[in-house]
């Protein structure tokens, strides 16, 4: 197996992932469980194709997406913050809704049933960056990618840059931490909510955008494969830490990359190999789990490990 | 004292009953999303009323229609009441998909392996399942309560892993000879009765009925029910009080777990009479909506399994009578779910935007307050 | 006129195989002999029976199913509804009622095809197959291929894969790269929609695809070597057909094979010049050994017979294989 | 003197919620360079009156005019920009957060693009700060911070926001006599600087020391506005209650006392953040006596009763109660005889979104057992009897428990817990917000527990209230007991000293430096 290859793969399977994550880690950061982000980028992935189809540009797929994901969650945010829906409950209905909906879509706009490709709709062209790609290792990883992987990689800088350098990032933090306190100090919460929500409307845009148009070059029915739940996964456990999301996300593309190539090599079911993502995950949870639990067994805060 | 703050009885009106207001706001969310789904409807260039009209015709009217919507909603009641219990308790236990399907394994194993009199072999096979179910929530369980780590994100790593796991084993170790990756079936004695040829609904159904109304007598009735609210409504405030909250919040999330774990034996026992590679078109997941609608309310989960089996049994009459997809029926579900979702409360439909409630005046729903953060 | 229902399988429709071929096969039946058409779409196999019954209440002509998974439910139908006509597609050699007609596909002499043109064409010597979920039905495939590869070439590599999903195309991209990393320059892909991702991942690293049911070559010209294509079209407009001349004839079970054009590596302007002519000469020639009995394919069905007649495999078998013996 | 023209009028202002009126015809004008005082009963209808003036309540009738013009604040925003400010009694701050970004938090420095300029945020916090006479550190973490500190960072907020008017709701119900003092040093300078002060307060004698002008609420209407120079304690508490009230409880000295039902030896524990809290403590109360604890907040008092009440793990040393070691629970402490009113009633006393019933019941589960049944009937019936008795204004069986007023709030703990039959009683503030009227019978119950025979530990930051009901009093500095007085021989003076830690004598003759490292 070639290493160098594996790493570029994972850095294209996190991709998707690291839109999503960075998308909902600004709606958790804000105090939202924001479970909808596959909703999101189904429906981006839908108006990507459908309008590359139509369009044949990439640059108006792309815009199409977003707007489509950011209306959705215009809708979420409404149900939430206007008639007081449970975030949780509603952005599950909207998952559901937007799997039905873009497969009717597709029927009906583009008169096909599951899957739809065409050769209408232009390639995305990998980049092949200047110096960087002359570097030994490195060069091969992470030059020529698609330019979606690096604004995917360089939001995770720029989140971390809003949420921990502006006003409007310790308005985020704060509405998340003590949404009480940051009424009190005038902000507007619901406003701050629903900004987050919004723009996670548009990250997963681009996440679908690129799993439909840049990944690979076609719309599935349910092609996000439940991406955005992993996005969901990573971002709890880095507590919603940008770096640390992009991280854990990595962690889990890397595992994916290596349980895609393990069966050519060790002739194994491919079912156990397919757990090692999940199963690395959750033994990262329970590591992870035990050594807060120490440590705040150790200065004895309450007993109750609780909320 | 305190005349002048309570209410007296003489001013209260139907109206200002609580009940009449969940029931009341219910009806109308319903409404209201049946028109979003007409609009929809309409825009895909049908008539909304044939639509609707073949949707109940076709899962309510005629007995062979009626069975097919009973088949539909019998693993929603499980999965929904295993849900609802655990969400009551302040657990979101969003793992009822992987732990139904490990109880369906344990059921579909049990079911063909042993060779007992019925008497003995059916409990036994639902005995399985349910310990199947309960180990496949053990791991959340035992992060959540012990670790504090997230049941969220465990669960949404053990659903894969269920099915993977599950797949594994009847692709390549359990499997019975034939072109499909499935357990040997079951020997007769396992088998929960069905009642017709047009339907796999069978006596799980009962089952599934009866479980709800032990599991409404016990939440409002026992004390096992009061302490599992209490945690759910602030688990410290329970602790402090003296509930052992880690055993309580261990046992609801397994008894939860072990509930869904049922559910997979409905369907292996009554519905496949094998366990079936991936069976599930999302039970589990359903379970989720169908707890929603209820409220976490056992007696209110047959309710809501009744209208989404209604709709997914509807749906194959739908398809047979109009050029409509399967698809469709899925968003006129969960635009219910949405609707639902949101707190039209009585007040707000009656008085619209001139009551001016307080901040925070609403009754909040039962439920974890899943937010993010401090989890 | 005539009234058809079709009933997928719990996968449905857009799987971009037997139940989209199905469907060609009603659009066609639709056009050429007038006959109206349902498509039903179950979402579990639990379904199939009250599904299969509930059409049988209503007057359709003739209640056209596919999936193995809908055998027993179609038995225990047909027998309740004993005047209606049923016909089940794609499924195995044993007659399912005296009012269903079944049809058994020998997709594994395509399969052949293609895996012996694969190895003539690799030029690594290594070549890949691709499958949506580790399941008979797809091992069948793979057996074909595997034995046709064997057989054009004793010491080709064939890596076998299984994606876990019909509908991950991005998965099958991912599957199909690491595969060629491992050597493959010629996959074979037979995943439903992750096919899509599949020859998607042929055209990113330069090498081929192998389509699969339909024929795929349009979908990449250049990139995708040829398709297997299965005629499953073929047999639902065949039963509908019988319906309408009453030529009809319940219980028995129809194959289509090579020798029907039931099966055939497609080759049209998309793959032109793709495969060396000396190559298709030689498939030609395979091809008519083939349709005289002279090789036999070990099949799903009955391993033995062909695997007697080519020997056993020179390398490890792969453990499709070696569990096709219990299918 | 002419009077000043008021900043602000109320003109017959309304507010109700659903069918409840909780504000009747409120007027009230507050003056520049006025502390205005506002007292009233519990559930009179004070937070919601202010609350209606700050934007956080609409209201439903009236009018507020704020320099004459009508206004109408939506929201706490537009009243902020209009210059009022309010110190909530429930600080609303972000505990992970800095000081200095909790106050500029909505009215944030920028630079370009939008970001933060830390330095300037930090310098102008300092420098209110200093010219307020405030001590707090604009980098500090405000969860590191005292009660008092977190006040002041609440002040500050408003200050920063150039409030001209602000609203302090019971800003000393949590405060030690020193905070106090310079809590009240800070309202003279604020309102000599010309700004209007309204001081919410259950303490008539704060009231009497700090205020200019006095109103009395009672049942959502203003009952009476008074200049401070022409009333007594006397006259506001009977027109807040209707009646006269004794400001201080009568007891009899106690019986004999009996075995300790509490013992305490070398008890250490941590506090949240892994430091020492409590440093090998060690007491007792004793059957028929009732100890004050009193210390300023954060020696190591919530540390020490979580330790008891079986909340917090302790790191070592060993409790009993009613002579047995203490169990793994707090469910365990309860069945060994312990009741136990907490200081944080809206997190651990009470569960604000149940019913009053369920929370009445809690703690009592076992009188309505029927095996596994749940005597429902019979708990609701107890829950209506305990409103009744306990005067839960506004109190029905299933409302939520958040929607009672504070005070409401605090005697629905009461009288959970000094209705359970354990024969140790901890009380962690008990009359925190609740009116002249309920403290005096939360005392006398407390004695008459007492002369029952029972132990009585009452952890309070109110010197008033240790002195009007403890017969031992014992004084925790730094997580340990500086001193043990009888009640008799001692005086406030001499506690405060202790408190501060001026006379730091430890009993048991240990290093008076924090060196003794917990393991
Ligand atoms: N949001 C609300 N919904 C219903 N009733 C409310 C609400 N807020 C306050 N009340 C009621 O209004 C009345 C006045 O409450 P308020 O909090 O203003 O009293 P208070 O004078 O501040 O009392 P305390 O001294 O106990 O703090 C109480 O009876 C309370 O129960
Ligand atoms: N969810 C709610 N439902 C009904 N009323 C509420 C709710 N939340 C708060 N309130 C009311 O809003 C008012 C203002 O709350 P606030 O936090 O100021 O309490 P408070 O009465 O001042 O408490 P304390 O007595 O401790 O000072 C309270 O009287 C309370 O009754
Ligand atoms: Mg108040
Ligand atoms: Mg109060």
């Amino acid at each position: 197996m070639d290493l160098i290859e594996i790493a570029f793969s994972a850095v294209r399977v996190s991709t998707p992932l690291v839109f999503a994550a960075m998308g909902g880690l600004l709606s958790y950061q804000a105090g939202m469980l924001n479970i909808a982000l596959d909703g999101f980028m189904i429906i981006a992935a839908f108006a990507a194709i459908a309008t590359a189809h139509f369009t044949g540009s990439l640059e108006l797929a792309i815009l199409v997406a977003v707007l489509g994901a950011t209306m959705l969650s215009a809708l979420l945010g409404v149900f939430t913050l206007k008639l007081n829906a449970d975030v949780f409950i509603a952005g599950i209905a909207i998952i559901f809704m937007a799997y039905g909906l873009t497969a009717l879509l597709l029927k009906g706009i583009l008169g096909e049933d599951g899957v739809f490709m065409s050769s209408a709709i232009p390639r995305f062209p990998t980049l092949d960056l200047p110096v960087i790609e002359s570097i030994p290792v490195v060069g091969g990883i992470v030059s020529g990618h698609t330019l979606l992987v690096y604004i995917a990689w360089l939001l995770v800088p720029l989140v971390a840059w809003c949420l921990y350098r502006t006003r409007w990032g310790l308005r985020v933090r704060m509405v998340g931490e003590a949404p009480e306190a940051a009424a009190a100090a005038g902000v507007n919460v619901d406003s701050i909510k629903f900004q987050t929500m919004l723009l996670s409307g548009v990250l997963c845009g681009f996440g679908g955008a690129y799993l439909s148009l840049a990944y690979v070059s076609l719309f599935a029915n349910q092609m996000t494969a439940e991406r955005g739940l992993i996005a969901i996964a990573a971002i709890f456990f880095a507590k919603g830490h940008p770096g640390w999301t992009a991280l854990v996300a990595l962690l889990f593309g890397l595992a994916t990359a290596l349980s895609v190539r393990l069966p050519q090599v060790t002739g194994a079911a491919p079912q156990l190999l397919q757990l090692i993502p999940y199963v690395v995950t959750v033994a990262a949870l329970i590591i992870v789990g035990f050594r807060t639990a120490r440590s705040r067994s150790k200065h004895g805060a309450w007993k109750f490990g609780w909320n | 004292m305190s005349a002048e703050v309570s209410v007296p009885p003489a001013r209260r009106s139907i109206t200002a009953s609580p009940i009449f207001g969940k029931i009341a706001a219910s009806l109308v969310a319903l409404f209201i999303s049946f028109l979003l789904g007409a609009l929809l409807v309409l825009a895909l260039g049908e008539s909304p009323l044939e639509v609707y009209g073949l949707l109940i015709s076709g899962s309510l009217v005629g007995m062979p229609n009626f069975l097919v919507t009973l088949q539909m909603m019998s693993p929603l009641i499980f999965t929904g009441l295993a849900v609802a219990i655990s969400f009551r308790a302040g657990l979101a236990n969003i793992g009822a998909e992987g732990q139904m399907l490990v109880g369906a394994l344990c059921a579909g194993y049990v079911g063909y392996a042993v060779e007992l009199p019925a008497l003995i072999h059916l409990p036994l096979c639902l005995l399985a399942a349910f310990v199947g179910g309960l180990v496949w929530a053990l791991l959340p369980a035992l992060l959540r309560v012990y670790l504090n780590v997230n049941e969220i994100v465990v669960c949404l790593m053990m659903n894969p892993i269920a099915l993977l796991l599950t797949g594994y084993l009847s692709t390549r170790v359990l499997k019975a000879p034939g072109p499909t990756n499935k357990l040997p079936d079951i020997q007769p004695t396992a088998e929960l009765s069905t009642f017709s040829l047009f339907s796999q609904a069978n006596t799980g159904l009962i089952f599934a009925l009866v479980l709800c109304l032990i599991f409404a007598v016990v939440n409002v009735r026992t004390m096992r029910g009061f302490e599992w609210q209490m945690i759910g409504k602030n688990a410290k405030f329970a602790y402090y009080g003296g509930v052992d909250v880690r055993r309580r919040a261990l046992t609801v999330f397994l008894v939860s777990g072990g509930i869904a774990g049922l559910a997979g034996a409905e369907q292996v026992l009554g519905q496949y009479r094998a366990y079936y590679d991936d069976f599930s078109p999302g039970y589990g997941f359903d379970g989720i909506a169908v707890a929603m609608l209820a409220q976490f309310n056992p007696l209110a989960v047959p309710l809501a399994a009744l209208l989404f089996g209604a709709l997914n049994g509807g749906s194959a009459v739908l398809q047979m009578m109009t050029g409509l997809s399967k698809h469709l029926v899925q968003v006129l579900q969960f635009i219910v779910v949405l609707v639902l979702a949101a707190k039209l409360s009585w007040d707000w439909l009656k008085l619209g935007r001139s009551q001016t409630a307080a901040p925070g005046s609403d009754p909040p729903a039962e439920g974890p307050h899943v937010t993010a953060g401090d989890r | 006129e005539i009234k058809v229902a079709m009933v997928t399988s719990e996968s449905g429709l857009g799987d971009r195989s037997f139940n989209d071929m199905m469907l060609a096969g009603m659009e066609r039946a639709e056009e050429e002999l007038g006959a109206e058409f349902v498509v039903i779409q179950p979402r579990a196999v639990s379904e199939f029976q009250s599904t299969l019954a509930r059409a049988a209440g209503q007057d359709f002509d003739i209640i056209i199913g596919s999936s193995f998974d809908m055998i027993e439910p179609m038995r225990a139908v047909a027998e309740a509804f004993p005047d209606q006509a049923f016909g089940l597609v794609d499924v195995g050699p044993e007659p399912i009622a005296d009012n269903v007609v079944s049809t058994v596909t020998k997709d594994w002499e395509g399969s052949f095809l293609v895996g012996w043109i694969a190895a003539k064409e690799t030029e690594t010597g290594t070549i890949g197959f691709v499958g949506g979920a580790d399941i008979p039905i797809i091992h069948r495939f793979f057996i074909g291929y595997y034995y046709g590869a064997k057989m054009a070439n004793p010491d080709v590599e064939v890596i076998e894969t299984y994606t876990g999903s019909f509908t991950d195309p991005a998965g099958g991209k991912e599957y199909t790269l690491a595969n060629v990393a491992e050597g493959a320059d010629i996959n074979f892909a037979v995943a439903g929609a992750t096919s899509a991702g599949v020859i998607d991942g042929a055209v990113e690293s330069g090498t081929f695809a192998i389509g699969v049911d339909s024929n795929q070559n349009y979908m990449a010209p250049g990139s995708v070597l040829t398709s297997m294509v299965k005629r499953v079209d073929t047999q639902a407009y065949d039963m509908i057909a019988s319906v309408a001349d009453d030529s009809f004839q319940g219980g028995s079970v129809l194959y289509y094979g090579l020798a029907e054009d039931g099966v055939a590596a497609a080759m049209d302007e998309h793959n032109e010049g793709l495969i060396a002519d000396e190559v298709l000469a030689e498939v030609e020639e395979l091809r008519q050994k083939l349709l005289d009995g002279e090789i036999v394919v070990p099949n799903y069905f009955d391993l033995e017979a062909g695997q007697e007649m080519m020997g056993e495999p020179p390398m490890a078998t792969p453990p499709s294989v070696r569990n096709a013996s219990e299918l | 003197m002419s009077e000043p023209a008021p900043v602000i009028e109320m003109r017959n202002v309304v507010k109700r919620f659903g069918d409840f009126t909780a504000i009747h015809d409120a007027n009230i004008d507050l003056r520049p360079g006025e502390i205005h005082a506002l007292v009233g009963e519990n559930g009179a209808g004070k937070s919601t009156l202010m609350n209606v003036l700050y934007g956080l309540l609409p209201r439903s009738g009236g009018e507020v005019l704020l320099r004459g013009e009508p206004v109408d604040y939506g929201s706490p925003n537009e009243a902020i920009a209009a210059g009022i400010g309010m110190v909530p009694q429930h600080f609303k701050l972000a505990n992970s957060f800095t000081v200095a970004e909790n106050i500029i938090l909505g009215s944030e420095p920028t630079r370009g693009f939008n970001r933060l300029d830390r330095r300037r945020a930090a310098e102008e916090t300092a420098e209110i700060s200093r010219r307020f006479g405030l001590e707090v550190q604009p980098g500090d973490v405000v969860g590191d911070l005292a009660v008092g500190l977190r006040q002041q960072v609440e002040i500050l907020k408003t200050l920063y926001r150039k409030a001209e008017v602000l609203i302090f709701d019971e800003p000393t119900a949590v405060l030690t006599p020193q905070e106090t003092r310079e809590l009240f040093n800070t309202m003279r300078n604020l309102a000599a600087a010309g700004n209007t002060i309204v001081f919410i307060t259950h303490k008539l004698g704060e009231v009497l020391a700090v205020s200019d002008r006095i109103s009395v609420m009672k049942q959502g209407r203003i009952v009476a506005t008074l200049d401070n120079r022409d009333v007594t304690a006397q006259q506001i508490a009977a027109l807040m209650v209707g009646r006269s009230v004794i400001l201080r409880v009568d007891k009899a000295p106690p019986s004999e006392l009996g075995a300790p039902l509490l013992r305490i030896r070398d008890l250490c524990a941590r506090g949240e953040r892994g430091e020492v809290a409590v440093d090998n403590l060690s007491l007792d109360v004793r059957a028929g006596e009732i100890v004050g604890l009193a210390g300023v907040q954060g020696n190591g008092q919530d540390e020490l009763v979580e330790c008891i009440a079986g909340l917090r793990r302790r790191a070592s040393g060993d409790i009993e109660i009613c002579g047995k070691p203490t169990g793994r629970t707090p469910g365990d402490n309860r069945d060994l005889g312990l009741a136990y009113v907490p200081a944080d009633r809206a997190h651990v006393g009470l569960s604000l979104e149940s019913g009053l019933w369920e929370n009445l019941s809690i703690g009592h589960l076992e009188s309505f057992r029927w095996g596994p049944f749940m005597r429902t009937g019979a708990a609701r019936k107890r829950a209506g009897e305990l409103i009744e008795r306990f005067d839960v204004r506004g109190g029905e069986i299933d409302k939520f428990a958040g929607s009672l007023s504070g005070g409401n709030q605090q005697k629905v703990q009461i009288a959970r817990e000094l209705t359970r039959p354990a024969p140790l009683i901890i009380a962690e503030q008990p009359s925190q917000g609740v009116d002249i009227g309920a403290i005096e019978s939360i005392h006398r119950i407390l004695v008459e527990m007492r002369d029952a025979g029972r132990a009585v530990f009452v952890i309070s930051a109110d010197l008033d209230e240790i002195f009007s009901i403890s017969d031992r009093i014992l004084v925790i500095y730094r997580g340990r007991i500086v001193a043990d007085l009888a009640a008799e021989d001692t005086d406030q003076e001499e506690v405060g000293r202790y408190m501060g830690g001026l006379e730091d004598r430890p009993r048991d003759g240990a290093s008076p430096e924090r060196t003794a490292h917990v393991g």
